[in-house]
């Protein structure tokens, strides 16, 4: 990972800065409200907003028609800028050129990258889930894993498909799906389980979500099973599960500059006219948490900024 | 015969409702059904509507075997009933339930002002003023809601009319409208099937009689055959509420 | 006696009449609701901003007027959320990876709309199974199929493309176009909600199908006694709700020119919430379509309000729930006050 | 008077139901009421009751000022009434019904055994036998249902015993049970007001006779002051059912 | 005519008598389940494996006979899924964030959660509103509640930590412990689940309040004119959805020693799913606690099962809903055969 600094020791409050002028953002997401991964970049954003005395609005559904309401309704707000991550970029290729065409600059993040320039955005910040998924699976395969159970906790939901995607890429076809509800803990708990007492071969395990990855240890407890587990995103309680070695890695996408960045960018945009990136998406990660840097970046997981 | 049932029986899951029951109406006759509470009565007139299938005997309509396999089939071979409990759809308004399953139509639409108009004034004529036809149904008293349900049977004339104890929430006046209208439709050549415990009503328009005791048929009489005195002690009691009259009165 | 006027009843007022309707409390809610939010945000009662939450509540309006006449006739529908996406799905996946047209695709989509909804329909008549259960079951298989076959054809939970089909133009225009008025542009949906409800209206008010809705929901048991074709009635109902979610997965498939495989998931309970809202019974025989069109209103309004408002996403859920809350609670102190008892 | 009420008046919505009707019944007499469908007997007796509350008018009990909040209300003043039209649980068996709100208990349990028996006692005491107490409501004949809230009510004998068409679904025997019941609660000192629209049933055991008409009262009379023919006349119609006896002979 | 024995019972078998019962159909729906899979998968019928499906089963059915016995007396609770996830929340963050004892953090949490299934009762009770709206209302402002109060809080969305509080070993070993059992480890859930279920069957079978739940769902109005606290009894009920979701939140809290702000919804359905497939009509009145504790069994095995056997994961669902399907039409089936006639 790219270690323990971060934005929460925010920049001084620059006098250097042109005045922002108290703009409004809206930063609208395909994460579902409440959802551990999104929430960062919420933090993220609201944490430069406040930084910079903007006014940021978050707003976050997975639904790729509420979604595009969402920007038709910030454009008709006029705010001086929007943030969206582009999961589905077919869909909301409409609403964002609205937003275009309303003269209103937008920056995208997380997923679509592929498309941003496309649709006329500044720029785009984070990368695609796959690249993630990738970064994941190479970990693994080093790991020594062969089979590996990816768990899905939200049937049809574009990202964490590409998530598994990415690791299906590295480690070929021996990657198996598993579908859980995240809603329900006692339930994921009994279905890893259940899959790794019917299929003896699994000696990985993949969970995209920081509470799955609590379920799947208690899982991989309960069976028996030798198998190896990484997770997507962080928690305090993962945090500890990479100290005690029951969680080999996780995943960290740094996505609070996902939020944080964009936020940045546009008010500079809107004081300044400044650019970032020049044409090319701005990476935030994938940076791994591991025994290594588990210590210091348990702090920060616990007040909500990694 | 228009309708007739040989030895048709009846089973509830374990409850024997009906057993061994014979009988027939035929055009411009009343068959009345006596017999106490429970004896099956209601049982045997669901299963010459189509609500009931008859689980032994047989079902003949004009001489010739049939099953209903829906109140539909009943309806469509000519028998409209009046059920004792299940005549009404209690959130609909009054018009709306005259009509059901009728409904007059004008073009492709339900003819809405016909059906308000004929509802009220059918009522009207069986001397049952409601005072509006849209209040739903099940705001109206016990009785309102029966003279509804033969109201719109008797409108829809049928070849048999079934009705199931039609008089009995019915005030003396009503219960008199409702005694000529089943004369009425008897004159004009329909069958008539009247379920009721009184047999002052039975009597009088009644041309057989068909007596039912838990279940079982305690006989068919053609009127000829029995007396109103036979009838009424047949119908357990009788006389009795004389006595009891005198039995009442304080000691 | 006289024969026009009835002594027993006493002289009321037309309004108070009116409201005996069941529509007439929801409109009551949807006021509250209107000038709760208006008065707050400029935005929100601006034309920009009334097209803005006008758009979710015509599709959600669409489902919702469909579930309501099922609801009238005593049944539920959970799988209409998903059928709007299997729809869509179909739509999407035959114009882009089959070359078909998009009519032809929309037509092979309607078919297996109406197919599903007909499967419904003759499973609860014929099993007599409670209809929450058999559509529950219709409800995960359907989310399976749309998953597992999205997966198979295309290798991802999303298939896209739609804008470079056959006849996508013209499909688009009539049912995911937009429409000018003084200078603010509002979405067709809203004129096919408005159409869906006006025909769903005059169906049930003035048509003999609308009387045997009522009475299959009211008391299934009577209404075949007297004749009423009970099943066909509940099965044309199922085949009207797979209809209307046809009609927005195709709005949505040709607005968005994309599906996702779990598009549609969870919206069955909104349907029927907005349903509710608008004076529906949950135990059948009573409801009105305009009440749940206006109910979708009030829920549109809601969801939208908050975020023009800017409240704290985190609680957004909480104040949604508040509004609906109210909204319902002013619709039943207003037919409270029009009639006191009723059933 | 253990009732009483004074120009009570209820209005449902539009609909003016009853209007200024006063009537009472004193212990050890029977009050009947009587009057065509719609008139609002069932209404009066729902305020009785507390199932409905009055809009004008007072209600007394023991001749104070009341108004019952609830059904419980009523019950707990020793009013216990046997509805028209809600009566049972339809899908609670006949022995869960018959105990409903006075369980029996046992320790904390509710005593089903004693249950069971004493409902199959006092039912087979009113010469109801159901088959099967364990069968539910909602599977008996109207009239057996009728006959298990009126063994109910009486088994849980209060002070006034309130009965609404209690013998209109019933066969003349079962009739003939539910009158000299009457009599003997009467004759216990209780009040009972008794609604019917068979003055033939009415006058045996009525001490005071209230006739409503259209939701107003007509008057009430001591049986000293009315003749059982006076009674049948008011009653609209009486003598009527001879003469249509005659008229409905086949012309 | 003798009185011992009446011509008109035809002899009926004791078995026959028997599924009559609401919840034998349920068992017969079971067992066609259970020896679906068994004889497909070993090691879903080793005993490890029934340890592993019957844990889910155990948390979803205390949930389900709670939810039974409040549909029985004719209301929904949307929220108890929502209330499973508060009640956890507020022992977690009371525990790690603010030093109670874990003992102490669940007796809050159960006044809060039976003061929310107390004002859910009161406001169905008094407003006469549906409980589907109220309910979906107070589902709404917890999920609100649970998000925003984290967040406010912690600043994440889930609370965690609490292995390290005070008294969390006895609390743990009671709520969330395991038994061993002929060398397999069973959760103690399971036991927290039959124990619910007997009370409930207890309650409802032999207690007076068990023939009032009966009555105010069967006829609300012909239970209240024969004196029934209808009122209260459907209080009563609302509070004991509560405790169950208190019940089940608290060991879950325990198990996983960290709770997410989002938990619990959607579960809400779940419930009423399992006490349906159990044999409770939706229209109050009828049901059985044993049968919504079987429906939670037949759930939890269908959705375990289906991982056994090793299906493709995108189809889950598919298979998922037609097994329901299956299970609950066998369940008709029997019932069908049992009685010819129930409505
Ligand atoms: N659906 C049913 N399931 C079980 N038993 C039933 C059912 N319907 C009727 N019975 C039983 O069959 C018997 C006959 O009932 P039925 O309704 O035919 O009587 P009836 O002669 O109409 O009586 P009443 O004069 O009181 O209306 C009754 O004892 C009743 O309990
Ligand atoms: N809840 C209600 N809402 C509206 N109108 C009602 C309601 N209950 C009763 N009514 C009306 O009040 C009038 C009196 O009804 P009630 O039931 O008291 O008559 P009743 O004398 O008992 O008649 P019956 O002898 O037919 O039982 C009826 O015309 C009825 O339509
Ligand atoms: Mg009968
Ligand atoms: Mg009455």
């Amino acid at each position: 990972s790219s270690g323990g600094q971060t934005a929460q020791s925010a920049p001084p409050a620059s006098s250097a800065a042109p005045q922002a002028g108290g703009g409004r953002f809206a930063v609208i997401t395909h994460g579902a409200p409440g959802d551990s991964f999104w929430d960062v970049v919420k933090n993220g954003a609201e944490a430069a907003g406040k930084q910079y005395g903007v006014r940021v609005t978050y707003q976050g559904d997975g639904d790729p028609a509420k979604q595009s309401q969402l920007i038709d309704q910030a454009v008709s707000e006029k705010v001086d800028g929007i943030v969206v991550s582009m999961a589905n970029p077919d869909a909301l290729k409409e609403a964002i050129g609205k937003a275009v065409t309303a003269k209103i600059p937008v920056v995208t993040i997380n997923s679509g990258a592929d498309s941003s320039k496309a649709f006329g955005a500044l720029t785009h910040v984070g990368q695609s889930e796959d690249v993630a998924g990738r970064g994941a699976g190479e970990q693994l395969k080093a790991a020594g894993v062969t089979k590996l159970l990816c768990v899905i906790h939200e049937a049809g939901n574009v990202g964490l498909d590409q998530r598994c995607k990415g690791a299906e890429e590295i480690l070929g076809g021996t990657v198996e799906r598993l579908q859980v509800d995240v809603s329900n803990l006692a339930d994921v708990t009994s279905k890893v389980t259940a899959k790794l007492q019917s299929d003896q071969q699994v000696n990985g395990v993949l969970s995209l979500n920081p509470a799955i990855a609590i379920a799947a240890r208690d899982a991989i407890k309960d069976s028996g099973s030798q198998a190896k587990l990484a997770t997507f995103d962080l928690s305090a309680d993962v945090v500890d599960a990479i100290k005690a070695d029951e969680v080999l890695f996780a995943v960290d996408q740094q996505q609070y500059l996902q939020g944080y960045l964009p936020i940045t960018f546009l008010t500079l945009y809107k004081a300044n006219l400044n650019t970032v990136g020049g044409g090319l998406p701005v990476n935030t990660g994938p940076g791994f948490v591991t025994e290594d840097n588990a210590e210091q970046v348990a702090k920060l997981a616990e007040a909500g900024t990694r | 015969m228009i309708l007739e049932t040989r030895d048709i029986g009846k089973t509830f899951g374990s409850v024997l409702a009906l057993r061994d029951v014979s009988m027939g109406v035929a055009a411009g006759q009343v068959t009345c059904v006596l017999g106490d509470n429970g004896a099956g009565k209601s049982t045997l007139i669901k299963i010459l509507a189509g609500v009931h299938q008859h689980d032994t005997g047989t079902l003949l309509v004009d001489g010739a075997e049939v099953r209903f396999s829906s109140p539909r089939d009943a309806l469509d071979r000519g028998i409209a009933t009046v059920y004792q409990d299940l005549a009404m759809i209690p959130l609909m308004s009054v018009w709306r339930n005259f009509f059901l399953g009728s409904e007059p139509t004008k073009g492709l639409a339900f003819d809405v002002a016909t059906a308000r108009r004929v509802a009220r004034e059918e009522l009207k004529a069986m001397g049952i003023d409601i005072r509006d036809v849209d209040q739903p149904v099940g705001t109206l008293s016990g009785g309102e809601r029966q003279s509804v349900a033969i109201a719109r049977a008797v409108h829809f004339g049928a070849r048999v009319l079934i009705l199931d104890e039609p008089t009995s929430a019915l005030g003396v006046k009503q219960a008199g409208v409702v005694l000529r209208y089943v004369a009425r439709a008897r004159d004009r050549g329909l069958g008539v099937v009247f379920i009721t415990h009184n047999p002052h009503h039975a009597y009088p328009v009644g041309d057989r009689f068909l007596l039912l005791n838990r279940g079982t048929s305690m006989g068919e009489y053609a009127k000829a055959d029995i007396t109103p005195q036979a009838l009424t002690s047949l119908m357990a009691g009788g006389a009795e509420l004389e006595e009891l009259a005198h039995e009442l009165k304080r000691q | 006696m006289t024969v026009t006027a009835d002594e027993r009843i006493a002289r009321v007022g037309l309004a108070r009449r009116l409201l005996i309707r069941p529509e007439l409390g929801a409109v009551v809610g949807m006021v509250v609701v209107f000038v709760f939010f208006a008065v707050q945000s400029p935005v929100f009662r601006s034309p920009a901003g009334i097209a803005n939450w006008l758009d979710p509540a015509a599709t959600l309006g669409i489902m919702a007027v469909a579930v309501a006449l099922l609801m009238i006739g005593g049944e539920f529908d959970l799988s209409a959320g998903v059928l709007t996406g299997t729809s869509g799905l179909i739509l999407v996946t035959l114009a882009t990876r089959f070359g078909f047209d998009v009519w032809l695709a929309m037509l092979v989509g309607l078919v297996v709309a109406l197919a599903v909804g007909f499967a419904n329909g003759l499973v609860v008549t014929r099993t007599k199974l409670p209809s929450f259960i058999v559509t529950l079951g219709t409800f995960l298989m359907l989310q399976g199929v749309n998953l597992g076959v999205t997966k198979a054809i295309t290798g991802t939970v999303q298939v896209s493309g739609l804008r470079r089909a056959d006849g996508f133009e013209g499909a688009n225009a009539i049912f995911a176009g937009t429409i000018q008025l003084g200078g603010t542009s509002f979405r067709v949906a809203i004129v096919w909600w408005i159409l869906v409800t006006a025909a769903a209206t005059w169906v049930l008010m003035r048509s003999k199908a609308g009387n045997w809705i009522f009475a299959v929901g009211g008391n299934e048991q009577a209404a075949r006694a007297v004749g009423v074709p009970a099943a066909r009635t509940k099965i044309a109902l199922f085949m009207t709700t797979a209809f209307a979610a046809w009609l927005v997965g195709s709005i949505l498939a040709l607005r968005y020119t994309s599906v996702q495989a779990n598009i549609g998931i969870g919206q069955e309970f909104i349907y029927i919430i907005a349903a509710v809202i608008g004076g529906c019974l949950l135990t059948g025989g009573y409801g009105s379509a305009i009440g749940a069109a206006i109910g979708a209103v009030i829920f549109g309004m809601a969801d939208k309000g908050i975020v023009f408002l800017g409240w704290d996403a985190d609680w957004f859920t909480f104040f949604l729930g508040g509004m609906l809350l109210l909204a319902t609670l002013a619709n039943r102190l207003v037919r409270r006050y029009a009639e006191e008892v009723r059933h």
